[in-house]
C-alpha cells in the first residue's frame, strides 16, 4: 500500500479520509462505499465528496435509510468477495445495526472455522464537541470494543485517518472505524507512510513523569495537557492508542513502566467506558512499577449534555492536569472512596 | 380476527384532493370541512409559515444550533394537528416544529432543543406531545404503546404520529404497522413524503408506487392524499382518527408534499435537486391555494388577511425577542434526571463539577 | 424507475395450487413440472422426512443439543432446493436442515450446529449455502447483500433466503425486502407459514390477510401458494428465480406449510395447539398427495417406491452410525478464526487453556 | 412491598421469578407483562406460566416477534402511566432492541427534565452453562452497564430473583433484569423480606484474606472456591454485587480495603467486560491497601463457544482458586505482562 504524490501535503481529516477512499477505491475493484447520503452529497461531513462521480454509481452509492439493512447487506457483499465500507451517520444511528454487528458481522468468521472473512469497514464519525443535538455527540467504542471478532480503531490526525482508513479496508477483520467528527476541519500535514502498523499505539510525545493516554480527538487536548504540564515541570508522555481493540500492551505498559504514573482519557462516560480496561489491564501488569492509582478523566455518568452545556462534560486540559496534581507526586496518600478523575 | 376486504384497505392510485393547486374545489362535498375549519387552517398555516421564517431567519443569527425548515409542509403538520381532540397525543419529529407550535406549545419552548439549551423544552403531558424524535422510526413505536396503554386504560385517546419518507424504510416502522395493526392501536400514522431524506429521493428508498401500499400487507387500511390541500389532509386525518376512536384500528396516510428549504441550514439541497423542481412545488402551495379558494367563496377578506398577518408578525417578533435573549442554562440538570434518584456516584460527579465550577 | 402495475403485484386470494389434498391435479397445466421433476421431488421428501424422523431420534439419545424438526414442511424445503441452480445462493435458519440435506450437503455436517460441537459444519462455498441462521430474519439482509454483489460481479447468481412467518414481524425482513427491491437484487423470499412462531399463532403475528400483500408495497410480487404442494412450490420458485435472475428483481413467495412436530423437541406444542388441527393438516401431508399423484400417473410404482424408501433407510442407518460416533472437538478451535490472525491477547489465552489442559 | 404466605419455603430461581410477577400484578394494576411466548405458552424457560390464565390476555400477552417493537411500546406504555416487564427470549435476542434502549429508555427522563418516567424492566435470561447454541449463552451486561439511564441488576439467589424482581417493578428507573439461566432450576429458600435493598450488593460469605467478587451464576462457583480455598487455609470473602448498576462501592471497596486482595469473576469475555471497571474502581479506592493487582476470571475474548466446547469457557473453581494464588500471598513479584487471570 503506497501514498500517491498529491498524498503528501496538509489536508484536513475529511479531506484525507475522502483521499484514502478514493485512493483504495481505485487500487482494489472490490470495494464498494454506500450508506446514507454518502453518493449524491457526498456525505453530511462531505467525507465522500465526489467519490460517486469519480467511480460510478455502482461503487459508490446512497442506500435506503436503514441502518441495520445497510450492514447487514455489507456482510452479504462481503461474502461474495466485496469489500464494503459503509458508514453510520452518526455514532447512535449505528445502533439499529447493534444486531448484525455483534450477533454476525463480529462472529462470522468464527463461526464458520474462518471459510467466511468479513472485510467490511464501517464509519462512524465519533464524539461531541461541535455542538451537535442530541443523539450526534455520543462515543460508542465501549459496546464495541467488549464484542471479539470486531477491530475498533479511532485516528486521532489527518494522517493517521488516511493510513488507518487504507489500512482497515486492507485489513481481513472487520473494522468499526471511529472518526472524531470534531477533528474532520484540521487541517495538519499528511506523511508519506503510516507512521505505525494497523496494531500499534504511538508515542506522540515522550516524557518520563506519567503517561497520558487517550484516542481520537483526546491527542489534541493531551498534547495541550502535556505542554501545560512541561510549564508545571512535569514531563508527561503521550500516547495515542490509535487501535483500541485489539490493545497494544508491549507500547502502552511499557511506557507506564516507565512513568510509575498514568492517565486516561476520554470523552465517553466514565463507568464501563473503555478506560476502565485500560486502567484495568495496566494496573494487572504494571503494578509494581506503579506509584498511584491510574486516573481517569471521563464524561460523566449522564446521556451526552445538549450544545449549550457539553463543554461541561468533555475531557479539558485542565481536568487533565488536575488528575496528573492527583497522582501524588509529593507524598502518598489514599483517595477518598469513589473519586477518580471524574469522579465517577 | 375479523376477515379483512383486501381491496379496501388499497389507497387510490391518484392522492385524494378536495383544493387542487389552482384553489379550485375538487372532490366529494361530504368529506370538505366546515368553513371555520378551513379558516382557521389558513390562519395556523400562515401562522406557522412566519414562525417558520422566523426560526431560520434566527439560526443565521446564530440564535439555533439547527433549525429543520418544514416551510412547504404547513397543510400537512398544520391540518394534522386540527384535526386532533386535545386528549389525542401528538408524536412529532425534528421537523414538525410547526405542528407544535400549531398545538399549543410555546414556540420558545418548541425552538429549546434545536437552540441546545436542553433536549426538551416543554412539558409532553402538559401538551400531549412527545418529545421531538431524531433517531428516525423510533417514535412510531411509542405512539403505539401510548395508544395501546390508553385504550387498556378504556380512553378514547388516539395518537398520531409524524414520520417522513425515509423514515419508513427502517425496521422500527414495520414494527410499529405491525404491532399496531395486531393489536388494533388506536394510532394514524402520518407519512410526510416530502420527496426527500435528506439528499436521497423517493425512489433511492422505495420501489413502490406508492408507501399507501404499505398498508395492505399489515391489514391496515393505506390512505394516499395531495399533502399541499390543509381541507384533504384535515378529512383524512379526521377520518383515521375516528376510525382509531372507535375501535378500528391504526391507518397508514400518505401525505405527497415538499420541503421548500434545505434538510437544515447546514445542508446545500442544490447539490441534489434543481431549482426547477423547487420552483414546482412553490406553485403547489399549500396557503396559497387555501387563500385562492377561500377568497373566491368570499370566506376571506382583506380585513381577515391582513388581520392574519399582523398577528404571525406580532408573534414572530415576540419570539425573535425572546429567543434574542441568551438562554438560562444550569449545569445541575445534567445530573438531575438521569435517574428518579440521583445516584451516590452522579451526587460526587455533580459536586465534582459545581467545586470546578465555583474554582 | 420503470412505473409498476400494481395489481400485479398482489397475490391470488386463494393458494395457488397444483396437486391438491387429494392427490388431484389442479391447476394450469402449463406450470407443472416436469414427471422427472416430480419424481425428484416425492424421493427427496422421503429422504428429507427419513432423515428428520432420524434426527429426531438422535435427540432422545441425547446425541443432539436440540433439533428443530420440519416434518410437515418437506415441500417447500424440497422443492425451493430442487428449483435452484447450483450457482444459486441458499440462505437457510435452524429450521431447514431438510432442505440443506437436500442441496447436497453432508447430514452430519447439516447437524453439527445442532449436536453442539461447532456453530457451522459445512464450507458455505461449497455448497454455496450460508451458515443456519438463529437470529430470526436476519440473514435476509445477508441475501440481499450477496445477490447484490454477485450482480454486480455480472453473475447471474440468485439467492433464495427461508424464513418463518414469525420472522416477518422483525424489522430485518422489512428492511431487506426494501432494499431488495429498489436495488431489484436477484432474491427469492420464501416464506414458510407453519402457522406459528414457538407457541404464537399466526393471528397474534400479523393482521394482514395473507403474509404475500407485504410484497405490492415495497413495489415487489408477492406470491401465495399451497406450501403442501411440492409440484406449485417447484413452480412458483422457479418463477421467481427466473425473473430474478434475469433482471426482473425479488420476488416474495408465502407457502401456507405446518410444522407437524413441536417447535423443537425442548418444546411442548400441546400447550398451545389442539390434536386435530394436527390431524388436519396430517391429511394434507405433502408426500402422500404427490405419492398418490404420481401413482395414478402411472409414474412411480411399487417398485420404485420401495426403492426410494430403501434409499431412505440406507441413508438414515448411515447417518446413526455416524452420529453415534463421538464428536471430535479441539479446543483450539475456540480462537482460531476470531480474527483473521490470532492477536496477541488470544494467543496468550490459547495457551493458558492449553496448559490448563495438559496439567 | 410485603411477601405473601405462600412466598416462603423452597422455591427454583423459576418458579420464584414467576412468583414476584404474580405478586407485583397483583398488587399494581399498572403492571403488564409481555413479550414473545410469554402468554399462552408461559414463557420458554416457563418463568410466567399461568400468569395469563390468572390475570388475562390484557395485562400478560404474546407481542408479534420484534425485540425493538416490545421495548419501543414499553416506552410509550410506561409514558401512559403503565409498568411494563417484558421479556427479551436470550440475551443475543436483546440486541435488535439496542436502540430502542440506549437512545430512549436510557434516556428519555433526563431528555424530558424529568416529565417522563419509564419504570420498564427488561427480562433478560442472560449467561451460558445450559448447552444452548450459538446466540442463546451471551453475557451482555457490559453493553447495558455503560448506558447510563439504565439500572442493570442481576441476582444469584432464588430469594434475590424473587425480592430483586419486585424491586426492580417497584422501581421507576427503568431495569435490565439479567436471570442467570443455569440457575432457573435450582432449588432455594425463599426469605421472607429481601436480604438488602435494591442498591446493595451483599457479603454471602465473610472471609479475610481476599474477596472474591461476582453476580448472577457466578455466585454459587464463587461459594464453591470459597470453601476450596478455605481448605488450603485462606480465607476468602464472597461479595454477591446484585446490582451492577448503579455499583455499590462501599459494601465492595470496603471488603477490599480489608482483605488487600480481590478477585473478579464473570463468564462475559474479559476485554472491557465489567470487571474491568471493577478492577479500576477498586484500584482508584484501595490502591494503597491492595497487596497485588486485583485479578480478573472471565470468559475468553472469544464468541461464545458451541456447547461442547463452553465448559473450557466458563469460570471455574479451578481457575479462581489460581487467580487468588496469583495473588503473591508468599512474595512480590510482577506479573508477566498482560497475564490476567484468563491471560487476556
Ligand atoms: C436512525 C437514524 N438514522 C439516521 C439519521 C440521520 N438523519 C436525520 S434526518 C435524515 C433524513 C430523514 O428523512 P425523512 O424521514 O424523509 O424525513 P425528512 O427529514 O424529509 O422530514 C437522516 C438520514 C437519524 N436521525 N436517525
Ligand atoms: C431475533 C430473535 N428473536 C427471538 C428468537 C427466539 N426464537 C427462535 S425461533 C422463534 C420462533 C420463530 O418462528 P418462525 O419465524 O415462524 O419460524 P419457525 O420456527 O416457525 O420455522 C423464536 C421467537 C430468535 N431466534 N431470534
Ligand atoms: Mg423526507
Ligand atoms: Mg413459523
Amino acid at each position: 500500500m503506497t501514498a500517491i504524490a498529491e498524498q503528501t501535503g496538509t489536508l484536513s481529516m475529511a479531506a484525507a479520509l475522502n483521499r484514502a477512499l478514493a485512493d483504495e477505491l481505485r487500487a482494489d475493484q472490490r470495494v464498494v462505499v454506500y450508506g446514507e447520503d454518502v453518493g449524491t452529497l457526498g456525505g453530511v461531513f462531505r467525507v465522500t465528496e465526489g467519490l460517486a462521480t469519480e467511480f460510478g454509481d455502482r461503487r459508490v452509492f446512497d442506500s435506503p435509510l436503514a441502518e441495520a439493512g445497510i450492514v447487514g447487506t455489507a456482510i452479504g457483499m462481503a461474502m461474495h468477495g466485496l469489500r464494503p465500507v459503509v458508514e453510520m451517520q452518526f455514532d447512535a444511528f449505528a445502533y439499529p445495526a447493534f444486531e448484525q454487528i455483534t450477533s454476525h458481522l463480529a462472529k462470522l468468521h468464527n463461526r464458520s472455522r474462518g471459510m467466511i472473512t468479513l472485510p467490511v469497514v464501517i464509519r462512524v464519525p465519533f464524539g461531541g464537541g461541535i455542538g451537535g443535538v442530541e443523539h450526534h455527540c455520543d462515543s460508542s467504542e465501549a459496546y464495541w470494543v467488549h464484542t471479539p471478532g470486531l477491530r475498533v480503531v479511532a485516528p486521532g490526525t489527518a494522517s493517521d485517518a488516511y493510513w488507518m482508513l487504507r489500512q482497515a479496508i486492507a485489513c481481513d477483520d472487520p473494522v468499526i472505524f471511529l472518526e472524531p467528527k470534531r477533528r474532520y476541519w484540521a487541517k495538519e500535514e499528511i506523511s508519506p507512510s503510516s507512521s505505525a502498523d494497523f496494531d500499534s499505539a504511538l508515542i506522540r510525545r515522550a516524557g518520563t513523569d506519567v503517561t497520558l493516554i487517550g484516542y481520537g480527538a483526546m491527542i489534541g487536548t493531551l498534547l495541550e495537557a502535556a505542554e501545560a504540564a512541561a510549564a508545571e515541570g512535569i514531563s508527561a508522555e503521550v500516547i495515542d492508542l490509535r487501535t483500541l481493540s485489539p490493545f497494544d500492551d508491549e507500547t502502552v505498559a511499557g511506557s507506564v513502566r516507565r512513568t510509575g504514573r498514568a492517565v486516561v482519557v476520554h470523552e465517553a462516560s466514565g463507568f464501563a467506558g473503555f478506560g476502565a480496561e485500560v486502567v484495568a489491564r495496566l494496573t494487572e501488569q504494571c503494578f509494581h512499577q506503579l506509584q498511584a492509582p491510574i486516573g481517569r478523566v471521563t464524561g460523566f455518568d449522564i446521556p451526552y449534555p445538549p450544545p449549550m452545556l457539553e463543554a461541561h462534560h468533555l475531557p479539558s486540559v485542565d481536568r487533565i492536569l488536575d488528575a496528573i496534581d492527583r497522582l501524588q507526586f509529593d507524598d502518598v496518600v489514599a483517595l477518598p472512596a469513589g473519586l477518580s478523575a471524574s469522579g465517577s | 380476527m375479523t376477515v379483512i376486504n383486501d381491496a379496501a384497505l388499497l389507497p387510490s392510485p391518484q392522492p385524494r384532493c378536495l383544493i387542487d393547486a389552482e384553489g379550485q374545489f375538487s372532490g366529494q362535498a361530504e368529506t370538505m370541512p366546515s368553513d371555520e375549519v378551513l379558516l382557521e387552517l389558513h390562519r395556523r398555516m400562515v401562522l406557522g409559515r412566519r414562525f417558520d421564517s422566523q426560526a431560520t431567519a434566527l439560526t443565521k443569527q446564530g440564535r439555533l444550533a439547527v433549525y429543520p425548515s418544514s416551510r412547504g409542509q404547513e397543510a400537512c403538520q398544520v391540518a394534522a394537528v386540527v384535526a386532533m381532540a386535545e386528549r389525542d397525543w401528538l408524536f412529532p419529529t425534528y421537523r414538525d416544529s410547526m405542528a407544535m407550535v400549531s398545538r399549543g406549545i410555546n414556540p420558545v419552548e418548541v425552538l429549546t432543543l434545536l437552540r441546545g439549551d436542553w433536549h426538551c423544552g416543554y412539558d409532553p403531558y402538559l401538551h400531549r406531545t412527545a418529545t421531538q424524535c431524531t433517531p428516525l422510526a423510533t417514535n412510531t413505536l411509542h405512539a403505539v404503546g401510548l395508544a395501546h396503554a390508553a385504550r387498556l386504560a378504556g380512553e378514547d385517546t388516539v395518537a398520531l404520529v409524524m414520520l417522513g419518507d425515509g423514515a419508513t424504510s427502517e425496521g422500527d416502522t414495520h414494527e410499529a404497522l405491525n404491532i399496531a395493526a395486531v393489536w388494533q392501536a388506536p394510532v394514524v400514522f402520518l407519512v410526510q413524503n416530502n420527496g426527500y431524506a435528506i439528499s436521497v429521493p423517493l425512489a433511492k428508498q422505495t420501489r413502490a408506487a406508492r408507501l399507501a401500499d404499505k398498508g395492505i400487507g399489515y391489514g391496515m387500511p393505506g390512505v394516499l392524499i395531495d399533502g399541499n390541500d390543509a381541507a384533504i389532509v384535515h378529512a383524512s386525518v379526521t377520518e383515521a382518527i375516528d376510525r382509531a376512536r372507535s375501535g378500528g384500528g391504526p391507518t397508514l396516510i400518505e401525505a405527497l408534499t415538499y420541503r421548500i428549504e434545505a434538510h437544515t441550514n447546514a445542508d446545500d439541497a442544490s447539490r441534489y435537486r434543481t431549482d426547477a423542481e423547487v420552483a414546482e412545488w412553490l406553485a403547489r402551495d399549500p396557503i396559497e391555494r387555501l387563500q385562492k379558494y377561500l377568497q373566491t367563496q368570499r370566506f376571506l377578506d382583506e380585513v381577515g388577511l391582513v388581520a392574519v398577518r399582523d398577528e404571525a408578525e406580532a408573534k414572530a417578533e415576540r419570539l425573535r425577542s425572546a429567543m434574542n435573549a441568551d438562554a438560562v442554562t444550569d449545569p445541575a440538570d445534567l445530573f438531575a434526571h438521569v435517574y428518579a434518584e440521583p445516584t451516590r456516584a452522579l451526587r460526587r460527579q455533580a459536586a465534582f463539577l459545581a467545586d470546578e465550577l465555583d474554582a
